[in-house]
């Protein structure tokens, strides 16, 4: 528990440390809901339909631009040859890892969602329910991502065609994420359903994730 | 006075002013302090400024 | 005392001691005098007393450019002349900036309710300032995620100018977005000359508010000027103590870069 | 009784990138012995190590360590320090070496300062890590070696970098260490300082 | 010339064995178009006419992605330095590098449009319009970016801060793309006016770019 | 006639972080001498072969090359050979030399296969430059020097890495370089093996 503990707090300290801050998510976001009027036009409505959507995006994104560094980085600097050495299950290491990138990456923006979702013009039932899918969906793509994190250690080795398959996977997240947000707003779908899915996507992620990751770490040292 | 049926927005607009100026100096003025008081620590702790003169000097 | 000296950052300290009182009693009499000349304007024939909400408004609004200007300049002695006075004073200048930014941002949705009936629109001038305000918070952010302070100045300073020479056309080319969108907006500011009976008031306010930005500013830049002096204090501090050291550390006159 | 530590290999083989880099190698080291594993540029020391560490599958042949605690694998038994310093620039040395002593150690550890005078790095203890010289970045990859014990450590080259004083400081932590029982495995190009026994790869 | 060539050919030919960048680039631009049908609904018509934002907005996220590497992994393995001290201006060095990096990550996206045109409904008009926009405009986009790339290596990491001081920057590129390719779908304005601004808007950012870029970097370096 | 070539610092001081590390230095060699920068760890030789390469700007002082090409700047005449090896993992060692070549010569280069001969690793021509040995990296490093022809070379640590035959080919090299009117600057804990002119940093 101290290890994984220790490790946790490590990747959130430098996370905040060199991203500038624990603010620095919820800015991210506010930027790309800031962009969204400039592409589709200062269209309340419009953008009050496209809010879901636009949230998931910024979270995809925002877990895009900083995985990739997730395994790469120690692997750089050796600090992973030393956690595969360590006393503590890899498989338990690759998920503190990504627990830490997404309260550091994916909590922001759950917290941060009221508060975007006035400049949207969502009303407080929309906000809800686009913020309960994304905490309960955001650890999906963190989870998947990390898969694709590890491979890049292996990457300069030919894993490049796995990699390319983990962005896909993380589709369906997006898509029940988006689809049970519109559901609660505009109906007519029960909110229920899409969202019942979005959990158990990200429960097998739990799973698939740091057993996929781990065993892609023993395999891509060297 | 009578400020019409937006009296609130015009007392939180004054009031926000307000507010976020005395937020503003009250950082300025904290700030000063803990500045100095680590300066006094340090100058206890025997450090000397390159130019010889105490590091509270600031004169 | 030629302008050379000035630029000591010790001779700084010791100017601006003397100076920040006084500095500070003129604020708070132009604001006082505008608070009152204000309170005293009449009310508009259209807006009705929300015209009030115009003397805190268009100071700030006013300001929050001002203050980028101010960053820029002191941005090219960072950059040109590699002046620890002008780092000093770039960074001073950012946390104040966005709080102007900030006011003019919430003053106006708040006049805007009653006026347009809604607290935020995209509308052209708007949302220009809200890219300001993201433009203050991400300078805000750079100058923290940089340890060392000489780094972080310049690093700074050229986001700074770019920004500058960015900012006119960021609000060039949202106006044109926001005609292109929806032409003939709800609102007119700058309208006609205004009355008389408003000027003055704003007027006041608006040099109250640029006497508030200076003796804030200058409080901030002794602040800051004392930060780096702890830090390089601390420094030497940390290169003091050899410890048990074999040999590392230093030996040989201990002296900061103070 | 209990005998003392014994790490052998057998008969390892070494396939890096598709081409053998050595085959049939074998090697033995008893508790408070250290093995020098020397050899020309690309004959192999570095994978031998990561061989030892577990970082490497071995193309064959056996690695183990006998007369210790059984449950526990090579790897988790020893430390690894290589070329690279496991260091973030942006943690303090205090928060990097705190790290690794809470991350491999689990309690079992000394404290930070206690190790950073050891290696003589103490006056930097809360300066970022990407401040220091290669050599004190070294020296404080050295304390993590201090921090949490070990049986076995893995050397890559550890005196690169060091300067004289810091070679007999670190020839002084090996002594110690043997004398502890330990086991040590180095590779190197010069002298350790330390009465060693000699590993030969390559012609 | 031969520097400056040599640099090219060096960058491109890692992006394409490395891989990553491009086509991570390609795959959340693909991601991003994919996921609007769910969140504007089954409205084709609606569909059409957010079809060139939507590009737009996927291209300016996606040379987000790739872009924060661009001088950090150089400065990393020591390059940095090397090229610092060439007889090659700087700047010079810096255009060189952002070119290769649009040739690489960049113009997959231009040839990619069309394909993704045709997921969204765009006809042939349209998708020829919001590809020369893109041509046009995406060089802008890596160019501006790039100042914010050369100000990781101060920063000594790019990720979300990177983005959020980039974004803004770019919001004019960003306007007239969208802009120009309306323009040339519904009218009523004229194509050119728009696009020569996006064109001006290029030409300025291949002069600002260079030279913030090459001053950040001389004095990020230590 | 011109005058050798002579390097000089005058009163150089070194500030890094906020932090001195050396102030009033004051150092110079001629034409085919090499200099010794010596000192403990964190004395500043690393900082000093920076100052001198142009890679930091010292807080005071001057350092110049007097009687050489008066157009070019000091980091213009050199080649820096750092801790970091400037290789990229993914290109094969010919590209990445040919790379440098082509970038830092532009034209005046020696044949990649030549200066990889030289150093040794002629038969890892077409290997990946990610599945070089720690030696074998700094022997590709090392031809970068051969590759292009620089006046000055600022070496730190340069035999770091480098087995004992590795030693005795790089000195040879650097007393070609010497011979032909070159100059050296090199960081070192150890001997380097050609007659240096010694200055010495921190106390
Ligand atoms: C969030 C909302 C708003 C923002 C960000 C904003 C921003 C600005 C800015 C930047 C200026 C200075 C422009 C210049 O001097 O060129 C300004 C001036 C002004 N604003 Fe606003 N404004 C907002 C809402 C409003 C509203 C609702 C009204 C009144 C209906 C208003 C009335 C004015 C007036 C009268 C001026 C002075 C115009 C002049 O001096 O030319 N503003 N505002
Ligand atoms: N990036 C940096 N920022 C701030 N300080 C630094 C930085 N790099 C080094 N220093 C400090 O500058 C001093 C000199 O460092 P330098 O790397 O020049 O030492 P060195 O003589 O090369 O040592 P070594 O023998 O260990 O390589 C050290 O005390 C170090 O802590
Ligand atoms: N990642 C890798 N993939 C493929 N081959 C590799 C890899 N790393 C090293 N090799 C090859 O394996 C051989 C042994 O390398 P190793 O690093 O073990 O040598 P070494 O004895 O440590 O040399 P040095 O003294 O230079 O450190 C070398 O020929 C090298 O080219
Ligand atoms: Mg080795
Ligand atoms: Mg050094």
């Amino acid at each position: 528990m101290t290890a994984l503990a220790a490790l946790i707090r490590r990747d959130i300290r430098i996370a905040l440390r060199i991203g500038g801050g624990a603010l620095i998510g919820v800015l991210f976001f506010l930027t790309v809901v800031v962009l969204m009027p400039f592409a589709v036009g200062p269209d309340l409505a419009l953008l009050t339909r496209l809010g879901p959507a636009i949230l998931w995006l910024g979270a995809l994104l925002a877990s895009l631009l900083t995985l990739d560094r997730l395994f790469t980085a120690d692997h750089e600097d050796g600090s992973l040859d030393l956690i595969v050495m360590s006393r503590t299950p890899l498989e338990l290491a690759c998920a503190a890892k990504a627990l830490a990138h997404w309260l550091a990456a994916g909590l922001p923006l759950v917290i941060a969602t009221p508060v975007l979702g006035l400049l949207l013009n969502l009303d407080a039932t929309a906000t809800g329910a686009v913020a309960l899918t994304l905490l309960a969906g955001t650890p999906a793509l963190t989870f998947i991502g990390m898969i694709g994190a590890a491979l890049a250690v292996t990457m300069s080795r030919g894993g490049l065609l796995l990699a390319v398959l983990v962005l896909p996977l993380s589709i369906p997240v997006l898509i029940f994420g988006v689809a049970a947000s519109q559901a609660a707003i505009v109906g007519p779908l029960p909110f229920g359903a899409p969202f019942s899915i979005l959990c158990a996507l990200s429960l097998v992620s739990f799973v698939i994730g740091p057993f996929a990751a781990a065993t892609s770490l023993r395999n891509g040292l060297d | 006075m009578d400020l019409g049926p937006y009296t609130s927005f015009i007392a939180t607009s004054y009031l926000a002013a307000a507010l976020v100026v005395v937020l503003l100096i009250a950082w300025i003025a904290i700030d000063y302090r803990t500045q100095k008081a680590r300066l006094r620590a340090l100058e206890e702790s025997g450090i000397v400024r390159r130019s010889g003169r105490a590091a509270t000097d600031i004169q | 005392m030629s302008l050379i000296d000035l630029a000591n950052p010790t001779r700084f300290l010791a100017l601006t001691a003397r100076l920040l009182p006084w500095l500070a009693l003129v604020t708070v009499v132009l604001l006082a005098a505008g608070l009152y000349l204000s309170a005293l304007a009449p009310d508009d024939y259209q807006q009705g007393a929300t015209v009030k909400i115009m003397f805190i408004h268009v100071p700030n609004a006013w300001l929050s450019m001002f203050v980028w200007g101010v960053m820029s300049l002191a941005s090219l002695g960072t950059l040109v002349w590699r002046h620890p006075l002008a780092d000093v004073a770039a960074k001073a200048a950012a946390p104040i900036g966005a709080s102007f930014t900030f006011l003019a941002l919430l003053t106006g949705s708040l006049w805007g309710r009653p006026m347009w009936g809604t607290y935020w629109e995209w509308d052209a001038r708007l949302t220009s300032v809200l890219i300001l305000f993201l433009m203050y918070l991400g300078l805000m952010a750079l100058w923290r995620a940089v340890e060392d302070p000489t780094r972080a100045a310049r690093a700074a300073a050229v986001l700074t100018l770019v920004g500058a020479i960015n900012l006119p056309i960021i609000k060039f080319s949202v106006d044109w977005w926001n005609t292109l969108h929806q032409p003939a907006s709800v609102m007119r500011m700058g309208g006609p000359a205004l009355d008389k009976s408003f000027l003055i008031p704003l007027l006041v306010m608006a040099i109250g508010f640029s006497f508030l930005f200076v003796t804030l500013h200058v409080a901030a830049m002794r602040n800051e000027i004392l930060r780096r002096r702890v830090r390089s204090l601390q420094m030497m501090q940390a290169r003091a103590y050899t410890g048990s050291a074999p040999a590392s550390g230093a030996t040989g006159p201990i002296v900061g870069a103070a | 009784m209990q005998l003392a530590p014994r790490l052998f290999g057998h008969d390892v083989r070494c396939v890096r990138g598709g081409r053998e880099v050595f085959a049939g190698l074998a090697f033995e080291a008893v508790a408070g012995e250290a093995l020098a594993v020397t050899g020309h540029n690309g004959a192999g020391k570095t994978s031998l190590l990561r061989l030892i560490a577990g970082l490497l599958l071995p193309a064959g042949g056996t690695i183990a360590i006998e007369g210790s605690e059984a449950e526990l694998t090579v790897p988790e038994q020893a430390h690894y320090l290589g070329h690279r310093d496991a260091l973030k620039p942006a943690l303090s040395v205090r928060e990097n070496l705190a790290f690794w002593a809470d991350f491999l150690g689990g309690g079992t550890t000394r404290p930070i300062p206690d190790c950073l005078a050891a290696v003589g790095i103490a006056h930097a203890i809360d300066l970022p890590a990407g401040y220091l010289s290669a050599g004190q970045r070294r020296r404080l990859s050295l304390a993590r070696l201090l921090a949490v014990p070990r049986l076995l450590w893995l050397l890559d080259e550890p005196t690169a970098a060091l300067d004289v004083a810091g070679q007999a400081m670190f020839a002084g932590l090996m002594r110690e260490h043997l004398a502890g029982g330990g086991l040590i495995v180095a590779a190197t190009h010069g002298p350790l300082g330390i009465d060693t026994r000699e590993l030969r790869i390559g012609a």
